[in-house]
Order: structure tokens, then C-alpha cells, then sequence
């Protein structure tokens, strides 16, 4: 032991309690802006091509990860895809059990090299396959508000 | 690829970065999302500040003393920074204690604007070595009477209301 | 590149669930003051430059490397931090005795983990704001979209991901630091609680507390000091694609281009056949999988066969996580991967006591800075 | 000992106070901007240095991790430094390290900084930077500790405020001329005197203001150097030092980190008298009084001497040692660490002559920046030459 006192007694420890009062707004960015707003108003799916590295960004970026070229080359890619992979989730943010547990999705978009993160429904585990063509269904378009969330979800292409 | 003149930081040279008025935000012309971070802690206080703070219930403060380099230090630590060993004995400092440096401040730390100003000091505390101090408020003075070098002392919380902290100590005020 | 580098003195507090009765300075201060002993120096005249690993979210302090000098003894010294695993701060070590203005530097990571109240809540703030936290997932989510992909792509078993856990967290009953020593079987995973199908409570590394101190020093500096330098032969790190979107989910290739650096460097061409053990990140069963492969120790869907057969077990060909790994020893954040060094530095001196391998003098350890990152630092070290 | 380093390129964005960009897009058009300055692409870079300050201000953990991507990290080693304020003069050193270790011939060195993303004000950011259990109960304001510092400052040398402010005054009108500057508008001594009191004897105008924003550098290897550009600025000197984090045991009339950072760069520079062997200089001055603490602290000038070396004009564009003529933290802007990279740009287009409309009448042919941070406990410092 490298210290000449410790405490013995378990009354003597104590906890100071505190927290980081972190309250954040976040821009969605120059290529969140078009991507968002498109989705919002028109139901479309954009990304972002890099011919050099042969990828199709969506969500899109400005710049391409692997080479660092400014993308300005938008093109339009499907709302339907291929399940890349899922997951049932139990837990919740805070840490403890789901009553009810969430279906999450990778699915990479017809046309995209990249895939989008999202929550899957209509569809029991069991039937669940990696492969399956699933299609992103959004909110009505009034409800709609330039967010990841106007996906409501991801369901299968079939159903 | 060889470059030999550099690029001059001439007007030309377009910049990017797009400012943006608090005023994009409230008419909703940025599209944008929240998180309020849920973050919280229970940080263990340990040997020294655990010891410190329980003085602090009993209405002392509390120092450590190094053998080596003679140093009687105030916050207490476990171990001597200077020499790199553990501290030697505990200290009971006096409740008085000298002005190093001072601020009268007008917003609080959430850029709130007050009217009288909060006196945030480091005060030397008596009984420490020249120049240990800690960080505090003074209170019961004209802010503009604070003067570094001014002696103060502690004023303490009723003993029943207090709780093993540093806010134990209400302020420090000129005597 | 001049000189060699050399671990010469590791410190370590037992890795245990909570630790209420010292605060995190004192339980830095009691690995350093271990480490220091070990390597028989005095950190106020002998060290020229010192490291720590931290993160600001997980301390609950923003810039938290002004808490650092006092009691490593680096006062009014160069000290900073590297918000990293342990293992990007001894390539940073690493790196500056090679300048050849450093002769020993100091290596500094930590976890208070029982100090966090909201450990999820804390991992939320790392996804990013605009495409993933909407979601509002737990970020354990991210390796088990991993692992149900890695799996499918690999033939890789949940079994077999739960004999990584059995082995592992057997490993540590050997090892006296460890905290989450524990007798597991197969049965286990039947009844235990999902957390992200496939990926149940057992497969995770849960956190403890404890700090690790690393010293190094440079060639002369290591003869001079020690009689058992243990040598830093090679280092690489790298990155990934941050983004979940972005990123390729069944082979890390970022693991795979830091191991590569590091062979390089160390003249390795055959890992399997050049090295006697490893200590990689196992934060979750099906990573020591990953990062086998990835690695380049087995081809990808060798390695489930591997931890079946018994090759990754102590007694096995090519030992893996001997310690326990951080399934069985805790998950110490940033310190994971220090933990892992320090417990490969014991068996390279041949002081591991009933860890102890019978061939142990060239081995690699990695860590990976867990999720939603894709960063991770690889060391090879050698007798 | 070691190979040598040299800056080959640089790039920056304006400093704005709310930027519509992500801050992977910041770091984007930042780095983007440093590569085409030397004509290189990503495929030349070794490895990728991150400097950015606390979590808490862009609202993301692991914040280097998140913008590794916009840095041009993308299956490269990458790592992030920190050291509070002085990271931006620090990622510098982490840069400087990889090459001279000769791990690595070349390497990017990014800063960025998105401030506007914390709520409702990044002030309040900097409560959690004071010790959790005997310091945050008080509530403490970022504005006091450097309010004290500066008072203590003050009083120990007997300085005036009128003496100091003329800083700020030479400040923010040198960032008149630079395209980047968030704040560019000339003000005067009475302004700044009769400015808002924040907390005395810091005044709305002695202080920087908060900002969004990235910069960027490539480092290179001697022999990459000598092949990328006719005019490397050689890293001649680093230095850094971490004082103890009981910084109410210190005295705060000086800043003795900055000072035995400054004498690690300058020995390895060769540097035996800054005062004449140092011919542009850019001081950390996030307040007026840290420009002069600075200038102390590196030994520019004598312990309570830099205020009349301000009023006498030395330190103007034109002057014998212009001190940040880029504008510097009060007049360009305080993206913490992308402003402390800001100033290491500032010299490396100084050094070369291309700085423009900024660009001091003096020849200069070596020039120390500085950054500070941390609970006024840091110094990070280095020395570049031609």
C-alpha cells in the first residue's frame, strides 16, 4: 500500500454527488441541411457521390471520409434496402430493463454504399433475416420536421 | 506537386464557415436537434477530502503537513506534491485567514446579471504556509473596501445546518 | 529512429468493483507510487515526460488533466493528456523517446467507473446528435448490431462467443488483480438477460475500478535502470469511420492497418508463428473474435473454431487474454488496455504466478476505445 | 536528435460565433484548405493530430473520436491531444513528436472548436472545471479565477488598466485586416474602460469572444519539406509543463509553467535571449492582461515590464516585436483550441511574407506562439524559424 492512511470505517467514505449540466443544440450541418430538408418535404432519400473512392454517402456528406474530396455530386437513392443487420434491444438509456423492446436496423439503402441506423417494425424476430429487403416508412408529411425521425421506421419490403 | 510560391492570405481566398444569428434559430430557418445529457456522478471524496469535509461539519479547517519540504497545506491531499510521498499529520488551521486576490463579480457562472456583486477570493488561511489558500466568497463588506492583503475571518453555518462542506463556511468577512 | 524503447516499471491497484475509500487521485497515486518503486526512480528528478488517458464525460470534469500532476509528481512538468485507450498513450510514450529528447516517460490511466451514476447515459453522448441519438438507443445497441452481423457473415457461434467469456473469466482466478474472476458455463447464457440480442449481460465487460502506471524509457535509460527491460518493439494505432453508417461491420480493418503498422515496425511477418500470446480488447465475447482475425492471427472464421478447441486457452497454442481480459478482470475504460499491457509485461517477466505461460517472451496487446468508436492501438512486446 | 519538422501548409475557417457547420465540417474545410495550400492530398499524409478542448462545449464524449473523420482520419493513425487552452499550440508538439520520433514523414495537424452548441451560454461550460466537491458548490464563474489572476497581477506590480486595455485596442485593430476574424471593429481605450463590468477588473471588451471554428497545418519530414514547398517554417523549439492543479496555493502574478515551457523550446531552439533572438510574437490572450502575462512568462520582457512595453508601441505590427498581429484570440476570435493553432498559422504566414495585409514591417525569421489552459496551470509553446 503506497498510502499511510486509509479509511476503515464504512461511515467514513462518502460520496460527493454532482453532474456534467450539459444542454446541447446541434446544427445538422451544411449536408444535413439539403439531406433533412429533402426528406422533409419531399420523401426522398439524397447522398453524396465520390467517383474517386466509389461511394455514395447517405446520410450524405460534404466531404468524402476516405479521400477528403469536397462532394458537391447529390444524387437521389432508394427508400427501400437491404437489411445489413439487426438487433432486439432490452435496455434503455438509462440503463435498466424495456418493458417493451426495440427492433434496431442497419439497412443499406438501394444505391448507397452506406447504411442508415434505424428502428424496424412489422415484422415478428423469428422471420427476421440479414439480407431481407426492407423499405423505410416516414411520418405524414405534415407531421414531418427535417429529422432523422420523420423515418417513423423500417419494415419489410413485402409487408 | 512543388508549391513555390505559398498561397497569400489575400480577400480572395474565400474562407469557409457560415455564421448564423441567434435569430436563424428562432424562426426555425436551421434545422437542428437537442440532448440534455444525462450525466451523473457520485464521486468518491477519499482519505483527504473525506477528512476535510467532515472538519468542515465539525466547524474546522482542516490541513496537512509534510515533514519534508515543511509545507502546511490547505485543500489537504494525501500525498505531498512537491516531495512525492505521503503527507504526515493532520493540522487544525485557525478560522482567520488574508485576501490573496480577489473579484467583484456582476453575472453569476450561468451569464446571469446581478445587481451586488458575488466576492470571490483566495484566501490564505492562518496557520497554513505563506500562500496556501482556497477558493471562497466574502460577505459583510463594501466591495469596494476588499482590498488584497485584508484580514478576514470564517463565518460558519449553525452547526445543525451543516452538512461536511465547503458551503459550511457561509462566507468570510473583514475583522 | 534511434534507440529502442523499454517498459521498465508498471504499478497497478487491484481492479475491484467499488473503491469508496479513496478518491481518484489516491488511487492513481497508489499505482504510480508502485510503478516508481518497480522501476526504481523518483519521478521529481528522473521522469522527463508524462501521459495520461482520460476522457472528460467519464470523470465528470471538463478538462480533466488539470487534476493529473499532482500525484504522479509531475508538477510544473511536461505532462498532457491523450483522450484515448492507455495504449495510444504508450505509442505516445513511445514516440516522443524516440524524438531523443525524452529519456523516461510516464504513462498514466485510470477508472473510477463506480463514480458514474449514469454509465449509459454518459455512453448516449458519444453517439452522434444528429443521425443516432434521436433514437434515443442504448449505445450497447451498436455491438449488437456488431455481433448478430459479424456472426452471420462469420459462421462464428453464440457459443462460441460464450466460450471466450467462460475462458476468460476462468483466466482471472489465476490472476490476483482481477475483478470479475468467475466460473461460467455454457448453461449460463440459457437464463441470463439480453441486453442486445444476440448479446446478453454475460457477454459484456462490465467496469470496475483501478488505475495502471507505466514507465518507459529509452535504451541507455533501460540499461542503466532495470535488469528485466521489457522492449516496446512496435506500435500502430488507427482509425475507422466514426460513423455508424459509414464503417465496415464485419471485418474491423482499422484493427487490422494498426496491427500492421506495428509489425512492421517490429519486423513481424508471421504474427502466429512469431509471437507466443496476446492481450487484446474483449469488451465484449464476440470482440476477441474480431480482433483475432482482424489481428491477422487466424483467418475470420477460424477463430470460433480456435476458442472451441482449446487453441486460445493458457495451456493452448496460442494463449489469448491469460489475464482474464477485461471480461474477466473488468472493464477499466480508458485503463483497459494498460491493464492488459501490465498483465503481458508480468508474464514477459515470468512473475505472473499462476497465470504464468510456459513460453512467454514475444506477445502483442490491443485495446479498442469500445463504442460507437473505431479507434484502437495495438503494442508488441518482447523480452 | 530526431529529424527535423517543418509546417509546409496551413488552412483555416472564419470564426464565427454560431456556425451552421457540424464540426466534422468545420475540421473539413480547415484541412481541406491546409492540403491544397502545399498541393498535397490525404494519400501523403502518415498520420492525423487532433487538438479540440472540452466535451462538454461541442455537447458529444469522445469528441475526437467523433471528428476524426472530418480531419482526414479516415484508416489512419489518429490520435487527439488535450490540455485544456493549450491544446492548440500543444496538437503542434503532438505533431511535431510523430515526425521527429521518424515514425512518420508527414502529418496533419487539426484544431476545432463548436462553442455555440452548449446552452443556453458556454460560459457555463466552465463550472465543471473547477474541483467537484471544494470548488463547484461556491458556483464559481470561469470570469473570477482570471479576474482574481488579474487583480493579483495588477496589484503585485502596481499596473494600471489603462496600461492594459491598450491590448485589447492594438488586438481587435490588427484583426481588422484579417478575413477570418469574427469581431473586426476598431475600438478605443475608453471604450473598453467604460465597457460592462463582468467581474472587476475584467470588462466586456477585455475579453475574447466565444467562437466556432477550425485550422489546420501539415507538418512534414526535412526531405518531404524541401520537395512540398521552397519556404518550410521549421518547428525549432517545443515545450510544455503542467503546474500543480492547487491553484490556490500559487501565486498567480506569474505564470512560471509558461515560463519553463518557454525555456524546454527555447534550449532546444538554441535560443539564449529571447528578446532580440525572437522577432514576432503570438501570446495566448483569451484577456487583455494574459497577452502581457504571456509576454512575461516567455521571457519577452521582465516580470510586470510588458504593459509599458504596450504603451511604448514595440509590440505593434510595426513595432520592434509585434506581438499577435493576427488579431489574435481578442480580435479574430476564441474557438479555444482552433484559435491556439490560429496563432502557430499566424507565424508560419508571417515567416513566409504572405501574410497579407497583416503582414509586420520587420523582417522576421523566427517567432514563438503560446498557448495556456487548464486552471491557469499550463503552458504549451513553440518556437518556428526560417
Amino acid at each position: 500500500m503506497s498510502l499511510r492512511e486509509r479509511v476503515n470505517q464504512p461511515k467514513d467514505t462518502r460520496p460527493w454527488y454532482g453532474e456534467l449540466p450539459v444542454e446541447s443544440l446541434y446544427t445538422v450541418g451544411i449536408a444535413g441541411e439539403k439531406f433533412l430538408r429533402t426528406l422533409k418535404e419531399k420523401g426522398q432519400f439524397l447522398g453524396t457521390k465520390c467517383d474517386r473512392c466509389r461511394q455514395v454517402y447517405v446520410p450524405p456528406k460534404i466531404y468524402c471520409e476516405r479521400c477528403l474530396a469536397k462532394l458537391d455530386d447529390w444524387v437521389k437513392v432508394g427508400s427501400c434496402g437491404t437489411l445489413e443487420s439487426w438487433t432486439m434491444v432490452h435496455v434503455g438509456l438509462d440503463g435498466q430493463k424495456l418493458k417493451k423492446p426495440e427492433l434496431v436496423a442497419l439497412v443499406k439503402l438501394d444505391g448507397a454504399s452506406t447504411c442508415i441506423v434505424h428502428k424496424l417494425a412489422g415484422i415478428p424476430v423469428e422471420e427476421l433475416h440479414i439480407g431481407m429487403r426492407v423499405c423505410a416508412v416516414l411520418k405524414p408529411k405534415t407531421k414531418r420536421e427535417g429529422a432523422i425521425t420523420d423515418i417513423l421506421h423500417f419494415k419489410p419490403a413485402d409487408r | 506537386m512543388r508549391a513555390k510560391a505559398g498561397v497569400k492570405q489575400t480577400p480572395e481566398i474565400q474562407y469557409a464557415g457560415t455564421g448564423l444569428s441567434s435569430k436563424d434559430f428562432k424562426e426555425g430557418k436551421i434545422l437542428c436537434t437537442r440532448w440534455t445529457a444525462d450525466a451523473k456522478y457520485a464521486w468518491d471524496a477519499g482519505i483527504a477530502i473525506g477528512k476535510y469535509l467532515a472538519g468542515f461539519k465539525a466547524g474546522k479547517i482542516l490541513g496537512v503537513r509534510c515533514i519534508k519540504c515543511g509545507r502546511t497545506m490547505v485543500p489537504p491531499r494525501a500525498f505531498c506534491e512537491w516531495c512525492f510521498k505521503t503527507v504526515d499529520s493532520w493540522v487544525q488551521l485557525r478560522n482567520t485567514g488574508i485576501v490573496n486576490t480577489f473579484s467583484l463579480c456582476y453575472v453569476t457562472w450561468d451569464v446571469k446579471r446581478v445587481k451586488k456583486p458575488e466576492i470571490s477570493a483566495v484566501i490564505e488561511i492562518d496557520g497554513a504556509s505563506k500562500g496556501m489558500g482556497i477558493m471562497h466568497l466574502l460577505g459583510e463588506v463594501d466591495p469596494n473596501k476588499v482590498r488584497i492583503g485584508m484580514k478576514v475571518k470564517a463565518i460558519w453555518k449553525p452547526a445543525a445546518e451543516r452538512e461536511g462542506a465547503i458551503t459550511d463556511i457561509k462566507y468570510w468577512k473583514p475583522y | 529512429m534511434s534507440e529502442r524503447v523499454a517498459i521498465i516499471g508498471i504499478g497497478a491497484t487491484q481492479f475491484r468493483s467499488i473503491t469508496p475509500d479513496v478518491s481518484y487521485k489516491e488511487l492513481m497515486f497508489e499505482a504510480a507510487v508502485k510503478a516508481y518503486e518497480d522501476a526504481g526512480i523518483n519521478p521529481r528528478k528522473d521522469v522527463d515526460t508524462f501521459v495520461t488517458c482520460a476522457e472528460d464525460y467519464i470523470e465528470g470534469t471538463s478538462i480533466f488533466d488539470e487534476y493529473v500532476p499532482d500525484q504522479l509528481g509531475a508538477v510544473l512538468k511536461p505532462m498532457h493528456t491523450i483522450p484515448g485507450e492507455g495504449l495510444h498513450g504508450i505509442a505516445t510514450a513511445f514516440l516522443q523517446i524516440k524524438t531523443g529528447r525524452f529519456g523516461i516517460a510516464v504513462v498514466e490511466a485510470h477508472s473510477k467507473a463506480s463514480n458514474l451514476m449514469t454509465p449509459d447515459g454518459i455512453a448516449a453522448c458519444a453517439q452522434d446528435p444528429v443521425y443516432t441519438r434521436p433514437l434515443r438507443l442504448n449505445s450497447h445497441f451498436i455491438a449488437g448490431l456488431e455481433m448478430n452481423r459479424f456472426c452471420h457473415a462469420t459462421g462464428i457461434t453464440r457459443d462460441q462467443c460464450g466460450r471466450v467469456v467462460i475462458k476468460n473469466r476462468g483466466n482471472a482466478l489465476n490472476n490476483p488483480l482481477a475483478g470479475r474472476a468467475a466460473l461460467v458455463s455454457l448453461g449460463d447464457f440459457c437464463s441470463c438477460e439480453p441486453v442486445s440480442c444476440p448479446l446478453t449481460e454475460l457477454d459484456i465487460a462490465h467496469p470496475v475500478d483501478g488505475a495502471v502506471v507505466v514507465v518507459l524509457a529509452s535504451e541507455a535509460k533501460a540499461r542503466a535502470l532495470s535488469k528485466n527491460p521489457v522492449w516496446i518493439t512496435g506500435v500502430g494505432w488507427c482509425n475507422g469511420s466514426p460513423n455508424l453508417e459509414a464503417r465496415d461491420w464485419v471485418a474491423v480493418n482499422y484493427c487490422t492497418r494498426a496491427a500492421e503498422m506495428a509489425f512492421r515496425m517490429a519486423g513481424i511477418t508471421a504474427p502466429r508463428n512469431e509471437l507466443d500470446f496476446a492481450e487484446i480488447d474483449d469488451t465484449y465475447s464476440y470482440k476477441e473474435l474480431q480482433h483475432l482475425s482482424a489481428l491477422r492471427f487466424c483467418g475470420p472464421s477460424e477463430a470460433g473454431h480456435w476458442v472451441e478447441s482449446g487453441v486460445t486457452t493458457t495451456t493452448g497454442e496460442f494463449p489469448v487474454n491469460p489475464s482474464g481480459g477485461a471480461l474477466g478482470m473488468g472493464h477499466m475504460y480508458e485503463a483497459t488496455g494498460l491493464a492488459r499491457l501490465y498483465c503481458a509485461v508480468e508474464q514477459l517477466r515470468g512473475t505472473a504466478g499462476k497465470a504464468q505461460l510456459k513460453k512467454a517472451s514475444r506477445c502483442l496487446v490491443q485495446g479498442w476505445r469500445g463504442v460507437p468508436t473505431a479507434s484502437t492501438a495495438v503494442a508488441i512486446l518482447s523480452t | 536528435m530526431g529529424q527535423r519538422v517543418a509546417i509546409v501548409g496551413a488552412g483555416m475557417t472564419k470564426f464565427v460565433r454560431r456556425a451552421q457547420e457540424t464540426g466534422k465540417e468545420l475540421a473539413f474545410h480547415a484541412t481541406r484548405m491546409a492540403l491544397d495550400s502545399c498541393e498535397m492530398n490525404l494519400d501523403q499524409i502518415d498520420a492525423v493530430c487532433l487538438g479540440t478542448a472540452p466535451d462538454t462545449f461541442d455537447g458529444v464524449h469522445m469528441k475526437g473520436e467523433y471528428l476524426s473523420d472530418g480531419a482526414g482520419a479516415w484508416g489512419k493513425p489518429y490520435m487527439r491531444c488535450y490540455v485544456g487552452g493549450g491544446t492548440g499550440v500543444f496538437s503542434v508538439i503532438q505533431g511535431w513528436y510523430h515526425i521527429a520520433s521518424g515514425l512518420c514523414d508527414t502529418c496533419l495537424v487539426v484544431c476545432e472548436e463548436k462553442m455555440s452548441s452548449y446552452q443556453p451560454h458556454a460560459q457555463a461550460a466552465f463550472l465543471t472545471i473547477f474541483d467537484h466537491t471544494t470548488e463547484r458548490p461556491l458556483k464559481p464563474n470561469l470570469l473570477w479565477i482570471f479576474a482574481m489572476e488579474m487583480n493579483r497581477y495588477m496589484t503585485t506590480y502596481g499596473l494600471r488598466k489603462e496600461d492594459i486595455v491598450q491590448v485589447a485596442v492594438k488586438n481587435k485593430r490588427n484583426a481588422l485586416d484579417h478575413p477570418c476574424a469574427q469581431i473586426a471593429k476598431a475600438v478605443t481605450a475608453e471604450d473598453i474602460l467604460n465597457s460592462e463590468v463582468l467581474a472587476w477588473p475584467v470588462q466586456r471588451l477585455d475579453v475574447s469572444p466565444v467562437s466556432d471554428g477550425a485550422v489546420a497545418l501539415v507538418l512534414a519530414s526535412e526531405s518531404i519539406a524541401r520537395k512540398v514547398t521552397d519556404k518550410p517554417v521549421w518547428i525549432e523549439g517545443v515545450g510544455w509543463s503542467l503546474d500543480t492543479a492547487y491553484w490556490t496555493n500559487r501565486d498567480l502574478c506569474y505564470p512560471r509553467y509558461v515560463e519553463e515551457a518557454a525555456r524546454m523550446a527555447y534550449t532546444m531552439a538554441g535560443v539564449t535571449d529571447p528578446r532580440h533572438q525572437i522577432h514576432i510574437a503570438e501570446p495566448y490572450d483569451p484577456f487583455d492582461y494574459k497577452e502581457l502575462h504571456h509576454m512575461e512568462g516567455l521571457m519577452l520582457c521582465g516580470k510586470g515590464e510588458a504593459p509599458q512595453m504596450t504603451v511604448d508601441g514595440i509590440t505593434q505590427r510595426d513595432g520592434e516585436l509585434p506581438v499577435c498581429p493576427s488579431g489574435g484570440l481578442l480580435g479574430v476570435g476564441n474557438p479555444i483550441a482552433a484559435a491556439g493553432l490560429m496563432k502557430v498559422a499566424e507565424l508560419f504566414w508571417q515567416l513566409r511574407g504572405e501574410a497579407g495585409k497583416r503582414q509586420v514591417s520587420r523582417k522576421v525569421k523566427r517567432g514563438v506562439a503560446q498557448a495556456w489552459g487548464d486552471l491557469m496551470q499550463v503552458g504549451t509553446v513553440v518556437v518556428v524559424g526560417i
